[in-house]
């Protein structure tokens, strides 16, 4: 039996079949929104999917100087780790594993597609793709390290390193997005850098460096690295919103997996009007913005979240 | 460091036209810059040398796929001035409401292509969308919306009732509310101004020596504009301000350009309001005397000029063209030296590139 | 500007000619002078007439002769015209005194095989780096006939 | 300008691209607006066409084609792929008898079939624009 549900868990919910459909149906439903204010119609529901498909099934092409089986491998370690750490995050009260200090482990987890997302530009040849890659480790330099410091905040706020317990504390007292709204915003522009998303889409900005790393991939290998940007937004989503934005239920009157969506959908609609808002930062822009005023931020939020908890 | 050469073009998402660069880069700093042209070389001087001056019209049409217009009120007002024919009134003032809306429709079609790409798709969509009614009001008067084959030698093809005259002021009332939200907007969004501002920089010294013409040396506070200086058509009996700005960078020539929008769309308001009855066109004949004209406009991107000349024929004996983009491509190897590469793309698309213009 | 001003000071500059100045249609005015004396007189213009614009340089077969117009622009048109033998026609180059000439030279030196003398980079601008059969400007250039394509002079003809 | 936040200028936009419909002009499915005067398919009324060919002289792009036998007997024939839709036909004719009609010209495969006899004056018939005879 035990067995069985752990299998369950694994592999359907919330392991990743879940992942998968909510991935695709995440990124469907931030383009439609993108789309809708910008005037436009925006995809049909089965876009995401269809993509998909058609590049499973497309040519797989690599250019003659760039190592294959890097280049084969790279997008399956990244998408490996974002289910992995899928796993820890918990969805509407359900991990499938949880231990104390597993959001350091899911932290971890999530930064190495960032690292794969690097190798990936440096590995294949082309001029674009290694510019890319150096853009992406000195965004990655930037945004982290804020990031990070945000998600300390509820851990210390709730005296747990592990997610399931912070969601748990926070039912029991109050959304750590109450305590430390700074830290929200913090972790908001952290996990924007950390997906690559307009306007922080600067390893990839189409028009300065065509794709960035993932310029030389085509085929099943792009079809893995767009499935694993859409899982992460999916899985760095879960993450604030157990982290920052409470319990799972208001009383009894709501199911608990329905108040999780509406609050994930939310976020996911922050990401999105931040992208309708915003032109592209160039990168050492970022890099400014990272130390010199999110970093700072994030020590003052931290001072605070420990002098107000001791 | 060591020196990567980044091409750009033929074939870029930067680019909306073909033309190569070769950047080189050290880390991500340009330090050298290559460009070839041609690629979109249709040798248009030598093929009007074949067609007859009627013919040449609507070959001069397709110079230019954004500022049409323009290139044939020049090669006809240069036509109509060897055969010193007097254009009735009321083709003028079509043929310059024309011109004006296009000026609209070009800049707005520019800050949607320079917010494009530096990655800020919803002003893209706004502009795109806000042009839309430019191009309509052409639409309605002419049937293209961007080929309008409107003007003819001796006038224009078109003419318009009391009915089209209300519709346009109102969709020209529509056009400045917009284009006062895209201002608001660029003067204001922060991300807009750290990615635009001392980014492409040029003096009004360097506007001189390369002799760079329209938004971009009026945005290096070189007060040119031969609407003024020149009035040809009937600019000098219309009352407007030539917008300069003294920055020098791409967001000066975005702020210069969308003020120059709003004057447009007064230009078109008094052109309505004053426009005279009788026909829209004389009869020109086909032969022209010989002799040779140098017809000069302003296009949207600046300063067009004609040469024509006639040996008695029908066809031309020769008709030289230069559109305003060559100048501002050459001091392009100025504004890319020391930039950033993420500015690559802002520098260029800063200037407002036409390569079918330049390349002819 | 004043044209008379700029006359005076080509007749005091070049008093050997005999010069003129012609109008042409819409606002131009024309001063014919001898090729060698071309960068000089370009000289004149932008130091002593602070005429820096240049708006383009317009070359074309007279079928005797090759004929370069430099169109400046201050106020309104003023063209200095000069005339090059056919075969081999060599000009000094005026980029050094205003360096937005480059292109409209580049242009000229491929369209009719003019040579700017002193110019820092003649290569072709427009026409491909495969480009054989001669300057496409001149009248005995033959245009090449395009595969699936209209001979644009027969149906004119018909 | 009153120094405010740029969010102001932003987003009574975006409440309004939100709120109304799309722009996007949905052609394959819904019928294109065509403006009153679009210039699409050729068409001349052979009744008033008197076989002058100032049309075939003024055409830019040599789409048209006159073919004479004699005086009153004499073709008038348009070729589709070269013609540039340029409304100089519809200037030239001093018979009013050719005109740019509201309307698409179909995408045609093979570009052999695209020669349409407008006027044939020995039938004294206009044929139609697709092609066949």
């Amino acid at each position: 039996m035990t067995l069985i549900s752990e299998l369950f868990a694994l592999l359907i919910f919330p392991g990743f079949v879940f992942l998968f459909v909510a991935a695709l149906t995440f990124e469907w439903i931030d383009r439609r929104v993108i789309a809708r204010l910008q005037g436009r119609v925006g995809p049909a529901w089965y876009q995401p999917l269809a993509d998909f498909i058609k590049l499973m099934a497309k040519e797989d092409v690599l250019p003659s100087g760039a190592n294959k089986v890097a280049a084969a491998a790279l997008p399956m370690v990244a998408l490996a780790a974002v289910m992995t750490a899928g796993l820890y995050v918990p969805v509407a009260g359900r991990a499938a594993s949880y231990f104390e200090g597993d959001l350091i482990v899911v932290l971890f987890l999530l930064s190495l597609p960032s690292l794969a997302y690097f190798l990936a530009g440096w590995i294949s040849v082309g001029v674009y793709s290694v510019i890319g890659g150096n853009r992406s480790l000195l965004q990655y330099f930037s945004y982290e390290v804020p990031f990070l410091m945000a998600l300390t905040g509820p851990a210390i706020f709730s005296g747990t390193w592990s997610i399931t317990d912070i969601v748990l504390r926070q039912s029991q007292t109050t959304w750590t997005l109450f305590v430390q709204p700074l830290g929200f915003l913090l972790a908001l522009v952290g996990l924007i850098g950390k997906l690559k998303r307009d306007p922080l889409d600067i390893p990839k900005a189409k028009s300065e460096v065509i794709a960035g790393p993932l310029t030389e991939f085509s085929g099943r290998k792009l079809a893995l690295w767009h499935l694993t940007m859409d899982m992460q937004t999916v899985v760095g989503i879960f993450l604030l919103v157990n982290t920052f934005l409470g319990g799972y239920s208001f009383g009894a009157a709501l199911p608990s997996v329905f108040v999780f969506a509406i609050k994930a959908l939310l976020v996911l609609l922050a990401l999105s009007a931040a992208s309708v808002l915003y032109a592209r930062l160039r990168i050492d822009q970022l890099a400014n913005l990272g130390w010199r005023i999110l970093v700072p931020l994030a020590l003052v939020q931290i001072a605070f979240v420990i002098w107000a908890g001791g | 460091m060591t020196k990567v050469t980044i091409p750009i073009g033929p074939q870029h998402p930067l680019l909306k036209e073909p033309l190569s660069f070769l950047v080189t880069v050290e880390g991500e700093r340009v330090v050298d810059s290559k460009m070839r042209l041609g690629y979109v070389h249709r040798g248009i001087e030598r093929l009007c040398q074949q067609r007859t001056y009627v013919q040449n019209v609507h070959l001069m049409e397709r110079v230019c796929g954004i500022c049409s217009h323009v290139h044939t009120t020049t090669y006809c007002q240069g036509v109509e001035a060897l055969l010193g024919l007097e254009v009735p009134e009321r083709g003028l003032y079509l043929r310059t409401l024309l011109c004006e809306l296009e000026r609209i429709h070009s800049h707005l079609l520019w800050l949607g292509v320079l917010a494009k790409n530096m990655g800020f798709d919803t002003i893209f969509m706004y502009a795109w969308r806000y042009r839309e009614i430019a191009l309509d009001i052409m639409e309605s008067l002419s049937g293209g919306r961007v080929s309008h084959a409107v003007n003819i030698i001796g006038g224009v093809r078109i003419d318009m009732d009391a009915a089209q005259v209300e519709a346009v002021l109102g969709q020209l009332d529509e056009l400045d509310t917009h284009i006062t939200t895209l201002l608001g907007v660029i003067e204001h969004e922060k991300t807009f101004r750290v990615r635009t501002q001392n980014v492409g920089l040029l003096s009004p010294e360097q506007v001189r020596r390369y002799c760079v013409v329209g938004p971009v040396a009026r945005a290096s506070d070189v007060d040119v504009d031969l609407r003024r200086d020149a009035p040809y058509s009937i600019y000098d009996r219309l009352d407007f301000k030539v917008i300069t700005h003294a920055d020098g960078d791409v967001w000066a020539r975005t702020v210069v350009r969308l003020l120059e929008c709003v004057e447009s769309t007064k230009l078109c308001r008094q052109i309505l309001a004053s426009l005279p009855d009788g026909p829209t066109s004389t009869r020109a004949p086909r032969k022209v005397p010989a002799g040779e004209v140098v017809s000069r406009s302003e296009a949207p991107r600046g300063e067009v000029i004609y040469y024509i000349r006639s040996n008695g024929k029908d066809k031309p004996a020769r008709v030289k063209v230069r559109t305003p983009t060559l100048p501002s491509l050459l001091a392009l190897y100025d504004q890319l030296r020391d930039v950033n590469v993420a500015d690559i793309s802002v520098v260029l698309s800063g200037v407002d590139l036409c390569i079918a213009c330049a390349d002819r | 500007m004043n044209n008379d001003a700029i006359l005076q000071s080509f007749r005091d500059a070049f008093p050997d000619l005999d010069l003129e100045i012609t109008s042409l249609p819409v606002d131009e005015h024309v001063i014919a002078l001898p090729a060698d004396r071309v960068h000089a007189a370009v000289a004149i213009l932008v130091e002593q007439f602070g005429i820096y614009h240049l708006s383009t340089i317009t070359g074309q077969d007279r079928d005797e002769n090759l004929e370069l117009f430099y169109h400046f622009w201050q106020g309104h048109g003023l063209t200095l015209r000069t005339s090059l033998p056919y075969d081999a026609p060599v000009i000094p180059t005026v980029t050094d005194l205003i360096p937005g000439a480059t292109f409209y030279e580049r242009e000229v030196c491929e369209m009719l095989d003019v040579t700017f003398e002193g110019h820092a980079n003649l290569e072709p601008l427009f026409l491909p780096d495969n480009w054989e059969g001669g300057a496409p400007l001149r009248k005995d250039f033959v245009v090449p006939p395009v595969e699936g394509g209209l001979d644009v002079d027969k149906e004119a003809a018909a | 300008m009153a120094r405010s936040r740029p969010l102001f200028y932003l987003l009574p936009e975006l409440w309004h691209s939100l709120v109304s419909q799309p722009c996007t002009v949905g052609y394959p499915f819904e019928p294109a607006v065509l403006p009153a005067g679009f210039r699409g398919r050729v068409v001349v009324d052979p009744d008033k066409c008197k076989g002058c060919g100032l049309c075939v002289r003024d055409c830019p792009a040599f789409a048209l084609e006159l073919q004479r036998e004699s005086r009153d007997k004499y073709k008038l024939i348009y070729y589709p792929d070269r013609c540039a839709y340029c409304g100089q036909c519809e200037i030239s004719c001093h018979a009013d008898a050719i005109s740019l009609q509201n309307d698409f010209v179909h995408a045609i495969p093979e570009r052999d079939t695209l020669k349409v006899v407008l006027v044939d004056h020995d039938k004294g018939r206009a044929c139609d624009v697709d092609g066949e005879e």
